[in-house]
């Protein structure tokens, strides 16, 4: 909007103003990179939005029913996957059943991926001590229809064997039967929809995780006690990976985030700087002008 | 490692930097990826839908257990898709007047009970704690979202982005004031969400980042180099190209 | 003719909500057994609407290819990859992995579908800093206040922001929990009453661009 | 009809409640050996009720707390099938807690469906996990005290659990969905009869300060309509919007550019524009191709209009309905080139992006408000009043509720939980 300055008249800092912006994505490259390649490890803060959720699987007993649903698709993997791996390792090391899910169709692949993959790591077996029922279509009525009967909102799972009578499934008839639930959502279907929809009528504890853009949105309902733990982004997924004690690709990515977020502070100041010393300095030609 | 592994990460480092020179500026490299990204992930959703409904929701139910009332969810389905005969189309109606009527119902409720009354509940709070052994008292912790210091921070700016998006009263007066407030909370969570949005973002770099180190490996036969020297190399043609074909277009 | 046109489907609409609504407040297991019906027929008429919205995809490329309009040449490359997965998938019987070893379908989707999805949405990390850089200025009250939010929270939630300053990590929290929180609480209350209010329009027949096209 | 079942049911319980007293004499009088050792009393007023307000397979039961009530006593809740029981001591035991656990005030109830003071034990039976209740059968409930080895048991009472067919709980719930139902309808009735006040929108004036910028310098202006289909509100704000803008492009003579990404809202759109040139009196200014279908995938429609944004460098980007991650591509472009961008949006998420990278933003139901002012139609200034008497509702009742939940903690008073209860979300 201020355009006194023009060609030969400009600044250096309105020369600064209007740089190319590939010289900026190039700052961000290797501000991410070079941390990846030569980690620092600084330490990180436990928030207790995400102690929320650890604590309350922690005080869970062996054998109790924890349902992951694993919202997202691979657009979020970054974020989202190390929170799933996390949890996943938290449930199975707490000897819980786990029943895993999605309600994301491009997100299918993705969570059959990790929860085999940290099964395996755990010597954890399908359809007794674990099972992933799959995607299934429909959003929010699925989950109204898992809280009203689940194996007719999954007659089968992931790998097409009938829900019902798998022994993790034992005693389990509808979202009344889970004793906790996760879901890491990356937008909607995800955390709200499962309060909503979920735990308003079925009465089981609902727990959450989701990305950097959803997170600010959810604390309202973290206030409210309508979920009773939050974890947010990479952050969030870094905190849960040393609470159990294995740190993980989230751990790994919090240097590249420091290098990043301070490059960009950095950013914001050095644009004010130069924004207030061309409007300065325009406003003295203005007056010089007059 | 198995072969296919390796033409795979030959493949996820190609694409993966085709797109990336979507940062230079749009070009055929990046337009291929991107059209490469649609197809294969509405051909996903295509598989997974048929798998999921036809085959577990549908079928196995209806020849296995009997469960004919089925039929009417297909057949309601069915009604869906003579949106394609312009004669018929109207009978598609039925169908989304079905789903929009029970989604509608079944928002009304849950929204008053989750949204409404559950915000207001946890927002009317004394602003005193009676403390036993104390008496009553007033908390000054900013840390402690509970305290009663923050509760009333709460109710102010509830009320005033409330108020905020009144749009039959005028700001004015008092109103302006309140409505002021409301904008200044406003633009403090936008800038709370601006700065964690950082986060997510950053996020899915670092994730793509760290995908192109490990496929950087002697292992993959470092497809990131090899293939990063390629895609600059046919930037350059590509730009040169253009330009000597349109010498005036220069953007 | 217009009576099965125009008003059946209104009535469709008015009968379904008023009876879903209502089923909130009746606990009775035959209200219970209704819910659990229409929510199964749900997800099954939402798979024929993933069919909807993906046909009008496969329409609009069809057109652009047999016209040969410029870029056709994609809409092509859109079509065959599109085909191959389908093809790749029906082989697989639709599954990524069968026990745990991954299917050619499974390779399609890792080595291809989550880079290209994951890239796409990584190109935004550094639009967001040059959006940061080009134009987080403070230009009045409002937007100064913005910025200082969110360097406090860019600060608080980097290991390095809370070494360098350590009291931004409470700062940030407090943003978070509390600020940022009755705003997003004023915000959901209002946004709820709009879906109520539309809702009720929906169900009573006063909205209804649902319908498709303003037209008879 | 669900009242009427409970009446009798209390009655029975009363009446049952004698018979207790006097069995409980007997038992005292019959058994000397414990009544020589303990004066541990039988609990009191046992009532036995199906749970109200449930889909069956419930029972609750409710009694007197004992002065002497304390962790070292413990109670049993006691339960079998059928009206006749030969032995009390022989049935079983489906429930055991400490004598000071367990009370109505724990429980979750609003007023108007609370079965007895807070003060009173409450215990909930519940079909599964160990106990089997089913609906239509009558069973025999009782509390026995336990002190140590001594156990002193009530009288058994009998009721029947059954599925009810209204959720006096949530009737807060349901009087409210009437209540807001009743006053939208009402305020779009009056927007029908006459006109409402809506207070004017700052942004329109940005529009039009744009819209004249642009004629200054001879650009054209770039209107975008947002992701969503013409079915989603926000979209028909925008193409209400369009109607404005183009009204004045076609006033000043500037160029207009709407890129679409649906080709039914192109199709809406270029009517809107058409109608907005015939009505400023331009109809040869008219250009059917300034609206115009680019694609609908989300990043390839992006790369586009970036580009025409780099190549047209319109004076002015509206960016109006809603948007994804797409946003910040779009307005960081824009705002590269020096335009005014002007956005209004209902995506929460893209909020924090528009507002830093445009000169004004629409904020969520700005973006509707706005299209009601311009459009004075009368659903939507009547739901747009009718919203705003309950956010007015709102604001009072946090206002009072905070004032009346204050004055209950001073004084220490319970009646202030009569007003609040009605606005909590209790099941």
């Amino acid at each position: 909007m201020f355009h006194v300055a023009r060609g030969l008249n400009m600044t250096f800092a309105e020369r600064m103003l209007k740089i190319d912006r590939r010289i900026i994505f190039l700052v961000i490259g290797l501000c991410t990179l070079l941390p990846l390649l030569y980690p620092v490890g600084l330490p990180i803060k436990i928030s207790p939005e995400v102690r929320g959720v650890y604590d309350h699987i922690e005080s869970l007993p062996e054998g109790s029913v924890f349902l992951l649903s694993l919202d997202f698709d691979p657009a979020s993997k970054p974020e989202l996957h190390p929170q799933s791996i996390s949890l996943l390792r938290h449930a199975f090391r707490k000897n819980l059943r786990v029943i895993a899910m999605t309600l994301w169709v491009s997100g299918t692949g993705m969570a059959d991926q990790v929860i085999t993959q940290v099964a395996r790591e755990m010597g954890k077996e399908s359809g007794k001590d674990y099972v992933f029922l799959g995607w299934s279509p429909g959003g929010t009525a699925v989950i109204i229809n898992m809280g009203q009967d689940l194996y007719g909102a999954f007659p089968a799972d992931y790998n097409g064997k009938p829900t019902k009578g798998l022994p993790v499934l034992h005693g389990v008839a509808n979202l009344r039967d889970v004793n906790y639930a996760v879901s890491l959502g990356a937008g909607n279907p995800g955390v709200e929809a499962w309060y909503v929809f979920g735990k308003d009528k079925y009465k089981f504890e609902l727990g959450g995780g989701c990305t950097g853009v959803m997170a600010p949105g959810l604390y309202p309902l973290l206030r409210s006690g309508q979920i009773n733990g939050l974890i947010g982004g990479l952050r969030g997924a870094a905190e849960y990976e040393i609470l159990i004690g294995q740190k993980g690709k989230a751990v790994a990515g919090m240097d590249a985030q420091s290098a990043t977020h301070l490059a960009i502070i950095v950013l914001v100041i050095m644009c004010n700087l130069f924004y207030f010393s061309s409007r300065n300095r325009a406003r003295q030609q203005g007056q010089l002008g007059a | 490692m198995p072969i296919e592994t390796i033409i795979g990460g030959w493949v996820a480092t190609g694409l993966t930097l085709f797109i990336f020179t979507f940062l230079y500026k749009d070009n055929p490299l990046f337009k291929l990826a991107e059209n490469l990204y649609v197809g294969v992930s509405v051909g996903y959703t295509i598989v997974k839908t048929y798998d999921t409904v036809i085959v577990h929701l549908i079928w196995k139910p209806i020849v296995e257990n009997g469960e004919w009332s089925l039929l009417i969810p297909v057949a309601i389905g069915m009604l869906m898709l003579t949106r394609y005969v312009p004669k018929a189309a109207w009978i598609s109606r039925y169908a989304f007047a079905f789903i929009v009527g029970v989604g509608s119902g079944l928002a009304i409720p849950r929204t008053i009970s989750s949204f409404i009354l559950k915000q207001i509940e946890d927002t009317v709070r004394p602003l005193v704690k009676l403390v036993p052994g104390e008496g009553v008292t007033f908390t000054w912790s900013l840390l402690n979202p509970a305290s009663s210091l923050n509760t009333i921070i709460i109710l102010v700016g509830v009320s005033s982005v409330l108020f905020y998006f009144f749009f039959s009263v005028e700001h004015t007066g008092p109103g302006k004031v309140v409505a002021r407030t409301g904008i200044l909370f406003l633009m403090i969570a936008f800038g709370a969400a601006f700065g964690y949005t950082v986060m997510a973002r950053m996020s899915l770099l670092i994730g793509r980042l760290t995908d192109l180190i490990e496929f950087s490996d002697p292992s993959y036969g470092r497809p990131s180099l090899w293939l990063l020297g390629l895609t600059i190399l046919t930037l350059v043609v590509m730009s040169r190209r253009s330009s000597s074909k349109q010498p005036k277009e220069k953007e | 003719m217009i009576f099965l046109r125009r008003q059946v489907p209104l009535l469709i609409t008015l009968i379904t909500g008023v009876v879903f609504a209502a089923q909130y407040y009746v606990p009775h297991p035959a209200s219970e057994q209704m819910l659990t019906s229409a929510t199964k027929w749900l997800q099954i008429i939402g798979g024929f609407a993933l069919v909807l919205g993906v046909s009008s995809l496969f329409h609009v490329h069809a057109v652009k290819i047999r016209r040969k309009e410029a870029g056709w040449g994609y809409s092509f490359v859109l079509y065959v990859s599109m085909l191959g997965t389908i093809a790749v998938g029906f082989w697989s019987n639709g599954k990524e992995a069968v026990d745990g070893a991954s299917t050619a379908f499974g390779w399609i989707y890792n080595f291809m579908m989550v880079p290209l999805q994951g890239t796409m949405f990584a190109i935004l990390a550094f639009f967001i800093a040059s959006a940061a850089y080009r134009s987080f200025r403070a230009r009045s009250r409002e937007a100064a206040v913005l910025l200082i939010a969110a360097v406090i929270v860019m600060m608080g939630r980097v290991p390095l922001g809370e070494y360098l300053i350590p009291l931004s990590g409470d700062l940030s929290q407090w943003i978070l929990n509390v600020l940022n929180a009755s705003v997003r609480r004023a915000i959901l209350i209002g946004v709820s009453l709009g879906t109520v209010a539309l809702s009720i329009k929906i169900i009573f027949g006063m909205e209804r661009s649902y319908l498709g096209g303003g037209k008879e | 009809m669900k009242r009427k079942t409970l009446n009798v049911k209390c009655e029975n319980a009363r009446s049952a409640c004698g018979a207790i007293l006097l069995i409980a004499g007997i038992l005292c009088l019959s058994d000397s050996p414990v009544f020589a050792q303990t004066t541990l009393s039988p609990p009191q007023d046992i009532r036995v009720f199906d749970t109200p307000s449930d889909g069956g397979g419930s029972l609750t039961v409710l009694w007197s707390p004992a002065p002497d009530d304390s962790a070292s006593i413990r109670y049993q809740v006691l339960l079998s099938e059928g009206t006749a029981v030969p032995d009390p001591a022989a049935m079983k035991v489906v429930a055991e807690f400490p004598a000071n656990q367990r009370y109505v005030r724990e429980s979750k109830w609003p007023w108007w469906t609370r079965p007895a003071t807070g003060d009173h034990h409450q215990f909930t039976l519940r079909n599964g996990r160990g106990v089997e209740l089913k609906n239509e059968t009558t069973y025999s409930v009782t509390v026995a005290r336990v002190s140590g080895e001594d156990r002193v048991i009530a009288t058994p009472v009998q009721a029947t659990p059954q599925p009810n067919w209204l959720n006096w709980n949530q009737m807060n719930n349901l009087l409210l969905a009437l209540l807001f139902g009743g006053i939208v309808f009402y305020a779009i009735s009056t927007a029908r009869k006459r006109e409402i006040f809506l207070r004017r929108i700052p942004g329109l004036d940005a529009v039009d300060e744009a819209i004249g910028r642009a004629t200054e310098l001879g650009k054209p202006i770039l209107y975008l309509t947002g992701a969503h289909d013409m079915s989603d509100p926000s979209t028909i704000a925008a193409a209400v919007i369009l109607g404005r803008v183009a009204k004045r492009t076609a006033a000043y003579g500037t160029d207009l550019l709407v890129p679409h990404r649906d080709p039914i809202t192109m199709a809406v759109c270029q009517e809107i524009t058409k109608q907005a040139y015939l009505e400023a009196g331009k109809p040869d200014l008219y250009k059917d191709d300034s609206n115009f279908f680019i694609t609908s995938d989300q990043f390839s429609y992006t790369a586009a209009v970036d580009g025409i944004m780099l190549r047209k460098k319109p004076a002015a980007n509206f960016f109006m309905g809603h948007y994804f991650a797409e946003a910040l591509l779009l307005t960081e472009t824009g705002a590269s080139t020096g335009a005014i961008q002007i956005a209004g949006t209902d995506a929460d998420h893209q909020l924090p992006f528009f507002v830093t990278t445009c000169d004004y933003t629409l904020i969520g139901e700005e973006l509707y408000a706005a299209s009601a002012y311009l459009s004075r139609e009368p659903v939507q200034v009547g739901t747009l009043r009718g919203q705003d008497i309950g956010k007015a509702l709102i604001l009072g009742v946090l206002g009072v509720g905070t004032i009346l939940a204050t004055l209950g903690v001073l004084l220490d008073m319970q009646w202030p939980q009569l007003f609040l209860d009605i606005f909590k979300d209790v099941k």
